[in-house]
């Protein structure tokens, strides 16, 4: 059987000779899914462009790209864009926007019928039809893209795809922005996809879904592939120190907390039957919460159940529509904070670090040195400081926002997401961060995320929010249970 | 720098230092010599003469100066009253915010020439109004960029956790969202001090101008309008000298809005 | 959106009503003047100009009374009252006929309004027979033929006025009748076969209100307009130059001027104002800004007022010398940055008052400034409404008016200098002086037509200066070459359409 | 449908506030003038070499120009609603009907000013937003740049010099004939030519960088089918917005331009107005060219809803 797709000692490099490729070298069978998994930086997405024969120009490529027989890298425009949705098609990474926001769903599919493989129209239409219908989307034809949901939109792309019916299918981060089951479902699909004797290219930095993959995995680092083997061998037992790593940062494999003292004292925030809507929708119908000192409380839920409304109407940044909020009293509204999903947007992006430590010492009247020794407990180097948000990493900077929270003595701190935007390695380092600091200062912890995973490894009580409710989601093996 | 951007800046210095020693090295723009009434271009008047005799150079230094301080005065206000109101709004929110909006909205929908006329016509020739006028009818541009602009910052989250750790909003105000309004506000007034000039050069040519003899680029125009055939570099200077101040406000301001 | 295009249906049909029933082949008339109604006060000086009303009384080129709507006329010994026999045939275009009692029903509407007719001691206008028409005045009034010249003494139709009194639709008498009428900018008139003159050659002609000077060259110019009334001094010299447009001018009986007030501490000596007069350049300004030096005139009558003007008189030359002797003869000195002051410190700095109705004024009114200010006389201008003179005037805060005033708005222009410099002054005349030995002339005028009264009034205004006259006018007027016939009017009262022709 | 109905909802709204705001401002600020309005209007309807004191006291009691300010604006934000807007102080006629004869005008001239610049603007445009930084987007860059900087009234003038007087292919002035149209037209065009042609090139490049269009590519599809299925009708989305906008700058341009050319629209009518101090003249215009902008955004929010499905149910 040959390779669909072969790529051979991949090099590219940037108009000034910056390699971003150290020769990459794959293949792609049938029914055999390939997983590219890197985290960013990693190249994993110029291997899709450079398969596309579509690297932004100004780039250079060597080494060799065969797709169905014609090197991408030496044929012209004309003769590589013909391979388009005839030999390759592509998954985008965000389905939502690839989707023509002014056109019917079901002529989106339709049309790649009719205008790519030539079919007549009434028989375009009813191909479309059966596609949506495989893939559940049946009644749909007619909405907008903006009418579907996330998943929705996944499937309709997909759908698309199907009509392609290319031998090389390439998925360019298909899970991002999903949540776990969402996110399984999407890896169902496209294994699915390569059953049915496609040869699937997935690019993703998330092992869960290599794993969900199967078939052969690829682990990319820095533009140089450091590991290459079937997902259950490189999975299971991984040669490389690097893809050792990269597994044990996954969650569920993080070593579980010591078991906490029982929470005592008077509770810092305590939340009595909270209502809220958003747009006319009821979000939040009845939720009471109590924390007390030192304790972490993870609430799971899925995008758009409301966890993060939640934290911010505990903190005050919304307001209610029934219900109380009773804080701790006497203690400075500044004492209950928060930490944000994406570490650059809660900076002032104009401003270095230091000023903004600096604003904030002096308005606090916090001594500077202060900083200087948390931020040697964070691992942050004193050099960082004459940086800009932008300019260093998201990891560094969401604990430069711990370290800021951490400054004014904070009695509570609603964490929303804070490791969801970060790589995984990344995640391993900061996330037991957080529980440790917050722990040492006594500080009671609201951990929203959507990963129960990640919920499992680091909250002392995990509840979860559905239809509007808060229920049990079970506990940590020895920790307090109830409500 | 880019080309046009540099363009710009060049255009435009070479204008205000007409207009700033102009005045002084020329001679009086007032001074008439009826029986050298519209000479052309020479030595002696580089630009020629208008229908009153007067040196057309000299005129056109002190419309410059004119035009350029009514303009900077006018969007001046323009800039304190709609960035001032806009930053209100957003920051209160609320009732006030949707009729300060709704305020906007209906000033929007009349023609920007219409309002300059109708204040104009209270104190006809005086200074004051006429950049009142002008302000009046540019203030809700920069009303609304503010407003968007202050919305949108204010529900970053970066402001949110000035908020969260303790600032007040005029911390947030002047140190979150300035900062990002003023390449944007920056943009505005370009092209804001270019509308002035169009404004007040369009008022002058429907007879609502500056009083004689104070010469301004718009009412120039009109004045030598009729002796258009006869007399064209005479007349046509003016109308240049507006649109180049047109341009050079509009090249400096166009780079800057195209910035990431 | 059922509305919007409702909306987009409705709009050719409003423009059908002005747009359509154009003979191209009828001549098209520019000129400035807008009207803004139907009645006489509003729109008698385009309807008179374009033939369709008429009056009793015509005016020849020298401003002397010609039979028109009336044969012959009489006065009383008594001098109070005024006979008019009427033109027998005349008739009214619904075809009715132009009797007494019509006649003096209009007029008599025409006097109780705004018309210069409300300014003659009238009192009272009555038919007497079919074919007479009787005015009874309080006191005597020779100009009373010329002020039934005015257009706004036109003779309308009983059907042309509503229940209220107000003009409906304009029935007139003359050559021409309104074919299509729409206020402020179009007025078109078709031949009307049943006047009593000679029948027109023109079947028809459009007059068009257009305010630029500079757009009505260019009309006339493309051959977009036929005729175009009131050129701009620049306009004509370059379209003397031109082979496809025939230009000509006649001088009118309309004087620029200034007014001051004679009560105002920087005019009440007369010597100031003699001062003001020498300081001015007239020659000059006449030169660079009508193109035409002659026009240059100290005399408030101008040489198309035979009766009045002065012939004898030469130029006045501007004097600057002299008009600093007399200011400080009067106690104006030189103070700081060369502007005088009096003894108090008063600061000889005045406002000047003028309108752009008159493309010229602006112009000239800042020429005056700087040839005041050689004087040491510091002068700001302030452009505004024409009404600002005599709201000015009224109001007592005008100090100095730049205007033009048409002598000839009756071709008599007695009684404009009776409105004008009579004992309360005029609000486009004097103000707050008067001349008892005017009055007794201008009353013993009342009854004797004499040149030597005449001539002695503008003498006391040439020598009191309660005005100071600039310059006098022109009527300039482009027409493309084929249209025959074309006579002007310097009191602007008639077009003489129906002496036209325009040969295809 | 429930956004058509709310973006209309919103749009009656402005109409609403732009016409209290019209009528008080309007009326406080013409009240509170310098000058006499009865020697306004009665220069405006006599003629200057009629005016005297004596004309304006006839025009003073006919209207009844001294009454208390409040009850007189109540009464005329009351009639507005009926649509009454009184009658001119000058002639003395409906303002109504004259104001529809002028809004005709103008707005027939606004929609010839369009029908030329659209072809001529937007082609451009979208030829420079294909090729940003192009030899045609650096000279439509250019042009635009340099016709929005030369004044309206110069730009009509050098347009009559060249087109009637040297060329003698138009008209100059007047609305007598059916071309007389082009030339202040054309004069408006340029400038709303050179702005959508601006736009439509930003337009083009946002769609150009888009995913969903690098999507179409990847589906196969063929350059002209990219462009006519997924690229025009996404561009246009933006440039019906803008263009719906900037009818504030056209009409604006309108006042000039129609004293310029003689155009008798409500521009012309409203200079005329102020001057005479004609306060339901200049209330009347002043509202058509407000209600006349609600009205064109409102038909640019329906055009946008027509071709931006997320509009029409309200999620944008």
């Amino acid at each position: 059987m040959t390779a669909a797709l072969l790529v051979e000692d991949l090099h590219v490099a940037d108009a000034k000779g910056t390699p971003l490729l150290r020769g990459a070298s794959l293949q792609a069978r049938p029914g055999v899914p390939l997983t590219v998994l890197g985290e960013t930086g990693s190249g994993k997405s110029l291997v899709l462009l450079a398969v596309l024969g579509a690297l932004p120009p100004g780039l250079q490529a060597q080494g060799r790209v065969a797709l169905a027989g014609t090197e991408m890298l030496v044929a012209p425009p004309q003769a590589r864009r013909r391979l388009w949705g005839r030999t390759v098609s592509v998954l985008p990474q965000e389905p939502f926007l690839a989707l023509d926001p002014t056109m019917r769903a079901l002529s989106q599919v339709a049309e790649t019928y009719r205008l790519v493989r030539g079919f007549p129209r009434p028989r375009a239409q009813a191909e479309a039809e059966a596609r949506l219908r495989e893939l559940g989307l049946e009644g749909t034809g007619t909405r907008f893209p903006f009418q579907l949901s996330g998943g929705m939109a996944q499937r309709l792309a997909l759908a698309i795809l199907r009509a392609a019916d290319t031998p090389v299918l390439l998925a360019d981060e298909p899970t991002k922005g999903l949540d776990a089951p969402r996110r399984d479902e999407a890896a169902r699909r496209l294994r699915d996809e390569a059953e049915r004797g496609r040869a699937v290219v997935t690019v993703t930095h998330d092992v869960a879904v290599a794993r969900a993959l199967g078939g052969d995995v690829l682990i990319l680092r820095e533009g140089a592939v450091v590991e290459h083997g079937p997902a259950a061998q490189v999975l299971a037992s991984p040669s490389h120190a690097y893809s050792r790593a990269l597994l044990a940062a996954e969650p569920s494999r993080w070593t579980r907390p010591a078991r906490p003292p029982s929470p005592s004292g008077p509770p810092v925030m305590e939340a009595v039957a909270l209502r809220k809507s958003l747009g006319g929708r009821p979000l939040l119908r009845e939720v009471s919460l109590t924390l007390r000192p030192g304790e972490l409380v993870a609430v799971l839920g899925s995008s758009g159940s409301g966890k993060t409304t939640l934290g911010d109407l505990l903190l005050g940044l919304m307001r209610t529509d029934g219900g109380e909020v009773r804080r701790l009293p006497g203690v400075a509204p500044w004492r209950f904070t928060k930490l944000w999903q994406d570490p650059p947007a809660a900076f002032v992006p104009h401003q270095r670090l230091r000023q903004g430590l600096d604003v904030l010492s002096r308005r606090h009247g916090i001594p500077f040195a202060r900083f200087g020794s948390g931020m040697e407990r964070l691992g942050l180097a004193p050099a960082l400081l004459d940086r800009l948000p932008a300019e260093i990493s998201g990891g560094e900077l969401q604990r430069f926002a711990l370290l800021r929270a951490l400054s004014l003595d904070p009695v509570f701190l609603f964490a929303d997401e804070p490791t969801s935007r970060l790589d995984p390695l990344t995640q391993a380092t900061v996330a037991p961060m957080l529980r440790e600091a917050a722990r040492s200062k006594g500080a009671a912890v609201l951990l929203v995320t959507h990963d129960p995973d990640l919920a499992d490894a680091l909250a002392d009580r995990v509840l979860r929010l559905h239809e509007g409710r808060l229920a049990s989601a079970g506990c940590h093996p020895g920790g307090p249970l109830g409500l | 720098m880019s080309g046009a951007r540099g363009l710009g800046a060049a255009l435009l210095l070479l204008l205000g230092g007409l207009a700033l020693l102009g005045p002084s090295l020329l001679p009086d723009p007032a001074l008439q010599d009826l029986r050298s009434a519209l000479q052309p271009p020479g030595t002696t008047w580089w630009l020629g003469t208008d229908h009153l005799g007067r040196s057309v150079l000299a005129r056109a230094a002190h419309a410059l100066r004119f035009s350029l301080t009514l303009a900077a005065t006018a969007v001046g206000i323009a800039v304190l009253l709609g960035t001032g109101l806009g930053l209100l709004a957003a920051s209160l929110g609320g009732l006030a915010d949707r009729a300060l909006a709704a305020l906007g909205d209906a000033t929007l929908a009349l023609p920007g020439l219409l309002l300059v006329m109708v204040v104009v016509a209270f104190a006809p020739g005086e200074i004051l109004p006429l950049s009142g006028g002008v302000a009046l009818a540019q203030w809700v541009h920069f009303f609304r960029v503010a407003r968007a602009e202050a919305r949108r910052v204010l529900a970053l989250p970066h402001a949110e956790a000035a908020r969260v750790l303790g600032f007040g909003p005029d911390y947030v105000l002047r140190r979150l969202v300035l900062p990002e309004l003023r390449p944007i506000l920056l943009t505005l007034v370009g092209f804001g001090l270019g509308t002035a000039v169009l404004q007040v050069a369009a008022l002058s040519f429907v007879g609502v101008g500056v009083r004689p003899p104070t010469p301004e680029l718009g009412s120039m125009t009109t004045e030598l309008l009729p002796y258009l055939p006869e007399a064209p570099v005479q007349a046509l200077v003016p109308a240049v000298l507006v649109a180049m101040l047109v341009l050079g406000f509009q090249l400096l301001s166009a780079d800057e809005g195209q910035k990431p | 959106m059922i509305l919007p295009r409702r909306a987009l249906l409705a709009a050719p049909g409003l423009l059908a009503a002005c747009g359509d029933g154009t003979a191209p082949s009828w001549p098209r008339i520019v000129a400035p003047g807008e009207f803004a109604g139907l009645d006489l006060s509003r729109a008698g000086h385009v309807l008179g100009r374009m033939g369709v009303v008429e009056t009793l009384v015509g005016a020849d080129e020298a401003g002397r009374p010609t039979p028109e709507l009336a044969v012959s006329w009489a006065v009383s010994a008594d001098h109070a009252e005024w006979r008019f026999r009427l033109r027998p045939g005349a008739r009214f275009h619904d075809g009715t006929p132009v009797d007494a009692t019509s006649v003096a029903s209009a007029l008599s509407h025409a006097a109780a309004g705004v018309s210069v007719l409300a300014r003659a001691p009238l009192a009272g206008i009555a038919p007497d027979g079919e074919d007479v028409v009787v005015f009874r005045l309080h006191r005597p009034f020779a100009p009373l033929p010329a002020f039934l010249s005015h257009a706004g003494s036109g003779v309308l139709a009983p059907g042309s006025f509503g229940g209220s009194g107000r003009v409906d639709r304009v029935i007139g008498s003359g050559p021409f009748r309104v074919a299509q009428i729409h206020p402020p900018h179009r007025l078109l008139v078709a031949r009307w076969e049943g006047w009593w003159g000679a029948a027109p050659r023109l079947p028809g002609a459009l007059y068009l209100a257009t305010g630029q000077g500079e757009t009505r060259a260019v009309m006339v110019e493309s051959g977009e307009a036929q005729i175009a009334i009131g050129l701009l001094p620049a306009s004509l010299a370059r379209l003397r130059r031109r082979v496809r447009v025939a230009v000509a001018s006649v001088p009118t009986p309309r004087v620029r001027m200034l007014k001051l007030d004679a009560a105002s501490p920087f005019f009440r000596d007369q010597r100031v104002r003699e001062a003001l007069s020498l300081a001015l350049d007239r020659e000059g300004i006449a030169g660079a800004l009508l193109r035409d030096a002659t026009l240059a005139t100290d005399q408030l009558f101008p040489p198309a007022l035979a009766d009045w003007h002065d012939p004898s008189l030469g130029p006045s030359r501007q004097d600057l010398a002299g008009a600093r002797a007399l200011l400080e003869a009067a106690g104006w000195r030189p103070g700081p940055g060369g502007i005088r002051q009096d003894a108090l410190g008063q600061r000889f700095a005045v406002e000047l008052r003028t309108f752009t109705t008159w493309p010229e004024l602006p112009a000239m009114a800042t020429a005056i400034q700087a040839q005041l200010r050689e004087a040491g006389i510091a002068v700001s201008v302030s452009i505004g409404s024409s009404s600002d003179i005599p709201r000015g005037h009224r109001d007592g805060r005008l100090q100095m008016g730049l205007f033009t005033r048409q002598f000839g708005l009756v071709p008599d222009p007695l009684g404009t200098v009776l409105s004008d410099y009579g004992q309360a002054g005029g609000d486009w005349g004097a103000m707050n002086w008067h001349s008892e030995e005017l009055l007794a002339l201008a009353a013993s005028l009342g009854t004797t037509p004499d040149r030597s009264a005449r001539r002695r009034i503008g003498t006391i205004l040439r020598e009191e200066r309660p005005v100071i006259p600039i310059a006098s006018s022109t009527l300039a007027v482009a027409a493309t070459p084929r249209l025959r016939g074309l006579r002007l009017d310097p009191f602007e009262l008639r077009f003489h359409l129906q002496e036209l022709d325009w040969p295809a | 449908m429930m956004g058509v109905v709310r973006i209309l909802l919103a749009r009656l709204a402005q109409a609403g506030f732009v016409a209290v705001l019209v009528g008080t401002v309007g009326f406080a600020l013409m009240h509170s003038l310098p000058g006499d309005p009865a020697f306004r209007i009665a220069a405006e309807r006599y003629g200057p070499d009629m005016v005297d004191a004596a004309a304006a006291e006839a025009v003073r009691a006919e209207l009844g120009l001294d009454g208390p300010v409040l009850p007189r604006l109540l009464r005329w934000l009351g009639r507005v609603i009926t649509l009454n807007l009184g009658h001119s102080l000058v002639s003395g006629a409906p303002v109504l009907p004259e104001l529809l004869d002028h809004l005709a005008h103008t707005a027939m001239l606004a929609a010839m000013a369009l029908a030329l610049a659209l072809p001529l603007g937007l082609p451009l445009g979208v030829l420079a937003g294909l090729r940003p930084g192009g030899a045609v987007d650096r000279v439509v860059l250019l042009g635009a740049v340099l016709l929005r900087a030369v004044p309206p009234y110069a730009l009509g003038l050098a347009l009559m010099v060249v087109f009637a007087l040297h060329l003698g292919w138009l008209p100059p002035a007047g609305f007598e004939s059916p071309a007389a149209i082009l030339l202040p037209a054309l004069t408006l065009a340029l400038g709303v030519a050179a702005l959508g042609g601006r736009v439509a090139r930003d337009a083009v490049m946002a769609v150009e960088a888009s995913p969903f269009l690098r999507f179409a590519r990847w589906k196969g599809l063929s350059e002209a089918a990219v462009v006519r299925r997924h690229g025009l009708r996404n561009a246009s989305i933006p440039v019906v917005a803008v263009l719906g906008l900037q009818f504030a700058a056209l009409l604006e341009g309108a006042v000039v331009v129609e004293s310029l050319f003689s155009w008798p629209g409500l521009g012309h009518a409203l200079v005329h107005a102020i001057f005479a101090r004609d306060v339901p003249m200049v209330q009347g215009a002043a509202l058509a060219l407000g209600l006349g902008f609600v009205l064109l955004n409102a038909l640019a929010d329906a055009l946008a809803a027509l071709l931006d499905p997320r509009r029409a149910r309200g999620t944008l």
